[in-house]
């Protein structure tokens, strides 16, 4: 029994790393540049496409996992210069440039690759024993990955000049450009940041899920929850969101009824919304 | 030495400033005046670029027309700008160590240092975020932000707003201070009798045009002034 | 930020109040008007305990306030801002004749139709106080009404709230412009660090040596 | 006013296509248009004039379909008899999910506590088996009947029923617009601490706005049901709440005519688009990039600022 | 010379996740009219008639689904109306073709309960009900896999309610215990808790459905997560989820609801085979079998034309579709309430090797 409880928060941990990360490229976009972009879970999607075609073609999962990083960042970059450049500062123009792309981007690709669910071959796969338990291979490399990453960036925004520039850049853009920060190029990096993390979280949702055309809108649905949950813009904040859901769908799964695995999640998400308004790691508000 | 030629600034139909020029000479002290609405905020935006303009605007001889604001900064432009543009979620620490941005860390910390202990109140709160400070407070921080960077032109949008005489004076004792290191300043007021007491020089702005210029006391005493400023 | 702050206020009293920056003037008009919860102690309103009331409650009985900043609801226009102020209180044309008073008395005509966001700073800080002055407050605190504002403003701000304080309306005043404050008030309070240093006549409340110390920092009254 | 005034008469003419052009499609499409932009137009209520946030828009909607639905199959009440208790119900469940939620969160956090709700609602009708038959929806065997001579149950009579329910929504929004109500919203939407502080009960008008857009939500989707004689959790999935927020962006959020040009957009183009089959979507959402980055204030705000600029250079 | 022109309404997911299925089948479609209308068209009544097909996207979703079918039916020279193979955008089509009287053949499992129902005389199902299948399915699979104590996973919908009342009482008469049935979320893309409720249960194999995604990521994650049993019960169209681990599990079986076209051994239908790659330049996968399946449901249907000697009379040509059996690429009949009784293979994946059984129903 315990041993059970033991690996069923183990599952739930290292999906959530990996829900931690889209929510890291979200809380990146729209908690620190103020870009609401819904077309975030197609990075994902283009990113594990990608990743699969070039293991498909005989490359290791690390070359197809590094390109795909690589290929959404500068997909973002584009995105940033055709449409979002000029959706910044008014969040709702963001929301409806996205709905389209969307659009666009879903059935271009539904007609180019087929809707086709496709399988990725893992890296590593089957399991290994520590102690008692067992564990999943390919999770776990998954899991010290999105940390890695996620930890990394972490420190970057807390610690080094740029990434408190960023966050100045977060509270007022004015104010930043004002003590000289290159706020329309900082804005566009972090965009397409935002946007290769998005591609290697695809590439990482492919080496564990099904590849589609429409894989997107479940890590973007549960990305903004986490980035929302975890404080806008608060790195931990979206890391911690991450994990707790990650535990709830986990255990609620496992414990009680699979078939409501997602309410598991929206319940938390209200009762936190609730109660800490500002969200788990959220700054103070604004006194009048 | 800051130069301004044919300076325009509108915002769609409204025209906020119609095409005025003037010059700020090096390590001197001038102030714009005028009522509400005269255009004094536009014309400080514009030539730190947070506003679009016409004309142009050069700086120690480099021409910022046309330049990003934080090029504009990079050239030794410094600005407080109205509604402070502080980060309120940043501790005030957090605060003036960005503005110190461009500069070397050791000379910013030393910088950082020397304002803290002129300005004590914000020593004693550094690290509270900025948001949650007062009025005044948060006026001293952006004060002292836009001091962190060494500027070679200062623009300060109403330095006195919403400060206690006892600080009004001791800001007052810094600008001169300033100015007598060779520092060009450029500020807005509404206060006259500050910007009389602390400018070499007065502007007087009406409906966007220069009314009046000259000498404090110059200005001051002329009609227009009364008229455009007083309402009388 | 306060600590046992207690003072009264008499109805049609017009009440200045000073102290040095991050003294707790602010800080006190959000306890007063609810959008802070003190930590401990009363507010009493026309002898009615008020403690812990909302805000939009203590507004309705007649407790208005202003805020240091330039406030306003950017996209109506002022004539609208000014419209929301009176909401449900009058019937539409009683509504639209005080409207026009409003505006007449703060010199806001010409810009009636225009978007509040369109204001310079200082006439946006004017429109803050005509929107409290409609809601036909009984009490109402002005954090700062004269700053940004020019000499010739900062008089016909002064007209305004003496014929406020004739009309009955008692006023409570915070501002740095000492020279503003001091020929409008008929007495004076000050705070510093969050205590009550001083209370009295404005004449002697600023010529108290604690008070200079703190606050004024001189003899001459700097910034009038 | 010029413009108000040819806005009513497009507005018109379209109505009058359905009545006038025999083809049951294109009946069958103006009933599903006309229920669209009542969500829309209801929508408008909360997050265009308040400025809130609300993404449970197409849960009401569905939350009313199944609601009336099973009133009518379980307590055998009539199609017309379930409207107000529908309308009851739903508010019941718009001021209790509402007034916590916008007591203690707004902006993006409201979006996301409604997104949640909707969600939530979504998976609790799909896993209710026995009641609402599951993931694969419910079929509806009931019809409005004949009332004052007209067969509501007919292709035409629920065209009529959809637009008279649309013409009502309209109304209700703009005379909330006109009204103090309308106004204290969009102070609410500028500066809700201001609001405060001016003595409008923020929270209160906030959920008024909310329960008013969700019951009239609900309301086009008891009209819906019995328009499809079939109904699914499908219904409230919230991408279709997104779609909704999308297309009064586009139209012109805040504004009478945005939802309206919104949902005709989203909804009526796609039609007009067939000569790009299966690309079709593809354009749609091209044309709806377009827009929302040329016209920031969307096709109302854009038509606005049209007729005004040539007024001005006419003059 | 031919007397006339039938229109023939296509209604199906061209876009959305759902098209992968119907896409098929509208290939399927187009092929067989293009191959009758190649050869003059198809007789009634010594009259020859050209197929036109009029078709209308689904975009997988239950309301643009509606909006389909209405457009197809407010066309009034249109009588006939296929497609659709997946449950939620098909509901509403079936329930609005039933109601305006237009006979309608889908594919979907929700079907079964539309069709026979009393009024819905015009409603076919070009596919085998779970009913059909499972009893020839089940006493093969049991023997194949040596089935003793079994679990189900499924995903939480009504297709699955429906055929899992029809394959447990069959499991059980066959000797087998099925000790547990668990229902997940539809969408789930990790299995791993879920899969945790059958870890030390005793099973030997794990009744799956019913999507190829679902199946697949099911038993690559049961691998990932261990201790689980390793043969699979695929309650679906295709080998290709077990494919890629055909060495790594111990069994794996599926129903092939046409003919096996992945390794065919049959004449006709290798043939079928190279036109279908030459008119789409597809290669065969699962769902090509939809494509089998409405390429002969087009010519039966003409053959039931000619026998009712009507194009136009739906309730003729339902009546004589009903017990018609028809022998095209493979054997297809429609029983009295006009459910497909065809014949199928049973799919089978083990010791790494693949294979089918033929399997007659029919
Ligand atoms: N964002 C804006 N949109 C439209 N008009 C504006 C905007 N900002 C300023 N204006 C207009 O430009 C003119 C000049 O404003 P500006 O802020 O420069 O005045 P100012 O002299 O700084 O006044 P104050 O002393 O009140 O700060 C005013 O008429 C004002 O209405
Ligand atoms: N949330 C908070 N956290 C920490 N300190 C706070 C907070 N809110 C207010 N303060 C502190 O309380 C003190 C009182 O602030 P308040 O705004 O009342 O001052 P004030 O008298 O209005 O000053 P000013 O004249 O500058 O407007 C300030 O020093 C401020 O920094
Ligand atoms: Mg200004
Ligand atoms: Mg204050």
């Amino acid at each position: 029994m315990l041993l059970d409880i033991i690996q069923t928060g183990l599952d739930g941990v290292m999906v959530g790393s990996l829900y931690a990360m889209v929510a890291l490229g979200i809380t990146l976009v729209f908690g620190l540049v103020g870009i609401l972009n819904f077309a975030h879970g197609q990075s994902v999607m283009l990113g594990a496409y990608v990743c699969f075609f070039l293991v498909s073609a005989g490359h290791s999962f690390w070359v197809g996992a590094i390109v795909a990083t690589l290929a959404m960042g500068v997909f973002g970059a584009l995105l940033e210069r055709a449409a979002f450049r000029r959706t910044l500062g008014d969040p709702f123009a963001g929301l409806a440039v996205s709905l389209g792309l969307i659009m666009i981007i879903e059935n271009v690709a539904a007609a180019a690759l087929t809707p086709d669910p496709r399988f990725m071959d893992a890296p590593v796969s089957g399991n290994f024993a520590v102690g008692p338990l067992l564990l999943s291979s390919q999770r776990s490399l998954v899991f010290v990955i999105s940390s890695a990453l996620i930890l990394g960036f972490w420190l970057f925004l807390q610690y080094s000049t740029l990434g408190k520039a960023i966050r100045a850049m977060s509270q007022s853009r004015q104010g930043a450009a004002l003590v000289g920060v290159r706020v329309d190029t900082v804005s566009r990096s972090i965009f397409a940041v935002g946007s290769a993390l998005a591609g290697a979280a695809g590439a990482l949702y492919a080496s564990l899920f099904a590849v589609t055309p429409f894989m997107g809108a479940a890590p973007l649905t549960k990305g903004f929850i986490l980035a929302a949950l975890g404080g806008l813009g608060s790195v931990p904040g979206a890391i911690a969101a991450g994990f707790l859901l990650g535990l709830a769908e986990s255990f609620g799964s496992r414990y009680l009824s699979a078939s409501f695995r997602d309410g598991y999640g929206f319940i938390i998400l209200i009762f936190a919304l609730l109660f800490l308004p500002t969200g788990l790691f959220g700054a103070g508000k604004a006194r009048v | 030495m800051l130069e301004i030629e044919n300076l325009s600034v509108s915002y769609g139909r409204n025209e906020a400033v119609r095409g005025i020029s003037f010059a700020v000479p090096d390590a001197s002290i001038v102030a714009l005046v005028g009522a509400n609405g005269a255009g004094k905020t536009s014309t400080l935006n514009a030539i730190t670029g947070l506003v679009s303009s016409s004309g142009r605007i050069v700086s120690d001889g480099r021409v910022l027309t046309g330049l990003t604001t934080d090029n504009r900064v990079r050239l030794g432009v410094a600005q407080v700008a109205e509604g402070r543009q502080l980060f309120p979620l940043m501790s005030v620490r957090e605060n003036l160590e960005l503005g110190g941005y461009l500069c070397r860390a050791a000379e910013s910390r030393q910088r950082l240092t020397v304002l803290m202990e002129r300005f004590p109140v914000l020593a004693e709160r550094a690290d509270q975020f900025a948001g949650t400070l007062s009025g005044g407070e948060q006026q001293m921080v952006a004060i002292c932000r836009a001091l962190m960077s060494a500027p070679q032109v200062l623009l300060i949008d109403e330095p006195c707003l919403g400060l206690a005489p006892i600080i009004i004076r001791k800001v007052t004792a810094i600008l001169r201070e300033l100015h007598g290191t060779g520092l060009t300043i450029l500020i807005a007021e509404q206060n006259a009798s500050f910007a009389a007491a602390v400018a070499d020089r007065l502007i007087l702005l009406e409906n966007g045009r220069i009314r009046a210029e000259g000498s404090p006391n110059e200005v001051l005493g002329q009609p227009q002034f009364r008229q455009a400023y007083l309402g009388v | 930020m306060l600590r046992n702050v207690e003072f009264s206020v008499a109805e049609g009293e017009l009440l200045g109040l000073i102290g040095p920056n991050g003294a707790g003037k602010t800080t006190l008009f959000n306890v007063i008007t609810g959008f802070v919860r003190p930590g401990a102690g009363r507010i009493f309103f026309q002898d009615r305990d008020v403690t812990g009331y909302p805000t939009h409650r203590l507004a309705r009985l007649g407790l208005v306030r202003t805020f240091q900043g330039a406030r306003s609801f950017h996209n109506l226009s002022v004539e609208d801002c000014l419209r929301v102020a009176r909401y449900r209180r009058v019937g539409d044309s009683e509504r639209d004749r005080e409207l026009e008073r409003v505006v007449r008395l703060l010199d806001l005509e010409e810009f009636a139709t225009e978007a509040a966001s369109s204001l310079p700073a200082g006439l946006a800080r004017l429109l803050g106080i005509a929107m409290a002055l409609s809601t036909g407050a009984r009490l109402l605190l002005l954090d700062e009404p004269a700053a940004g504002l020019s000499a010739g403003e900062t008089g016909v701000l002064q007209q305004s709230i003496r014929r406020l304080q004739q009309a009955g309306v008692t006023v409570v005043v915070v501002d740095h412009n000492l020279h503003f404050l001091m020929n409008l008030v008929s007495r004076a309070i000050v705070l510093d660090a969050g205590r009550l240093i001083a209370d009295g006549p404005p004449a002697t409340v600023t010529a108290e040596p604690r008070v200079i110390e703190a606050y004024i920092g001189g003899r001459d009254l700097a910034g009038d | 006013m010029l413009l108000a005034l040819a806005g009513w008469l497009v507005l018109a003419l379209l109505l009058s296509v359905p009545v006038v052009y025999h083809s049951r499609y294109i009946v069958y499409l103006g009933t599903l248009l006309a229920l669209q932009a009542a969500l829309a137009v209801s929508l408008n209520i909360v997050l265009g004039f308040a400025g809130q946030f609300a993404l449970s828009q197409s849960a009401f909607f569905g939350f009313g379909a199944y609601a009336s639905a099973l009133l009518i199959r379980d307590l055998d009440v009539g199609f017309w008899t379930s409207l107000p208790l529908t309308a009851l119900l739903t508010s019941v469940l718009a001021v209790a999910v509402g007034y916590p939620a916008m007591r203690f969160t707004g902006g993006i956090h409201l979006a996301l506590i409604t997104f949640a709700f909707g969600e939530l609602l979504r998976l609790v009708t799909a896993n209710l088996h026995e009641l609402t038959g599951g993931p694969q929806g419910m079929q509806l065997v009931y019809t409005p009947g004949v009332v004052l001579g007209v067969d509501f149950g007919s292709t035409r009579g629920l065209y009529c029923l959809a637009t008279g329910f649309l013409l009502l929504c309209l109304l209700i929004s703009i005379l909330v617009r006109r009204s103090d109500f309308g106004r204290a919203l969009f102070a609410i939407r500028d500066d809700e601490t201001l609001a405060t502080s001016l003595g409008i009960d923020v929270t209160a008008h906030k959920v008024a706005a909310f329960t008013l857009a969700s019951t009239l939500a609900a309301l086009a989707g008891a009209i819906y049901a019995v328009f499809t004689s079939f109904i699914s959790p499908e219904m409230m999935n919230a991408s279709d709440s997104i779609a909704l927020v999308g297309m009064l962006i586009v139209g012109g959020l805040g504004t009478t005519p945005g939802p309206i040009l919104g949902t005709l957009i989203f909804v009526g183009l796609p039609e007009f688009l067939r000569v790009a089959k299966n690309y079709r979507l593809v354009l749609l959402g091209i044309i709806i990039v377009v827009m929302a980055l040329y016209s920031p204030k969307g096709i109302a705000g854009a038509v606005n600022r049209l007729m005004t600029g040539t007024r001005r250079s006419g003059a | 010379q031919t007397a006339g022109v039938v229109k023939l309404g296509y209604v199906g997911s061209l876009t959305g996740p759902h098209s992968g299925w119907d896409v098929p089948a509208l290939e399927g479609m187009q092929m067989a009219v293009t191959e009758i209308n190649g050869a003059g068209g198809f007789k009634v009544g010594g009259k020859a008639y050209r197929i036109e097909i009029v078709q209308e996207d689904a975009q997988s979703k239950p309301d643009a689904a509606a909006t389909a079918a209405q457009k197809l039916l407010s066309d009034e020279d249109i009588h006939v109306v296929m497609g659709v193979l997946t449950s939620v955008p098909g509901v509403p089509v079936a329930t609005q073709m039933a109601k305006a009287k237009v006979m309608y053949i889908g594919g979907f499992t929700a079907m079964d309960g539309i069709v026979g129902k009393p009024g819905n005389e015009l409603s076919f199902r070009a596919l085998d009900t779970d009913d059909t299948v499972a009893k020839g399915f089940v006493p093969v699979v049991v023997k194949e896999l040596g089935l003793k104590k079994i679990g189900i996973l499924v995903p939480n919908d009504d297709v699955s309610k429906t055929f899992v009342k029809a394959y447990q009482p069959l499991f059980n008469q066959a000797g087998v215990e099925v000790s547990m049935v668990e229902f997940f979320q539809p969408g789930t893309t990790d299995f791993a808790p879920v899969l945790r409720k059958f870890q030390g249960k005793g099973l030997d194999s794990m009744f799956i459905g019913y999507a190829d995604p679902d199946a697949e990521a099911i038993i690559r994650q049961s691998l990932e997560v261990g201790d689980l049993p390793k043969k699979f019960v695929y309650r679906g169209g295709s080998g290709a989820p077990a494919v890629k681990y055909a060495d790594k599990i111990d069994g794996f079986v599926w129903q092939i609801l046409t003919r096996d076209l992945a390794s065919s051994s049959d004449e006709k239908v290798k043939a079928w085979i190279d036109r279908y790659k030459a008119a789409t330049k597809k290669d065969i996968v699962a769902n090509t079998y939809w494509a089998l399946t409405f390429y002969d449901a087009v010519f039966m249907l003409g053959k039931a034309m000619d026998a009712a000697g009507t194009t136009t009379d739906q309730a003729a040509i339902a009546a004589k579709l009903k017990g018609m059996v028809y022998d095209g690429v493979r054997r297809m009949s429609f029983d009295k309430d006009g459910h497909a009784v065809t014949d199928v293979d049973i799919g089978i994946i083990k010791g790494g090797k693949t294979y089918s059984i033929p399997e007659k129903v029919l």
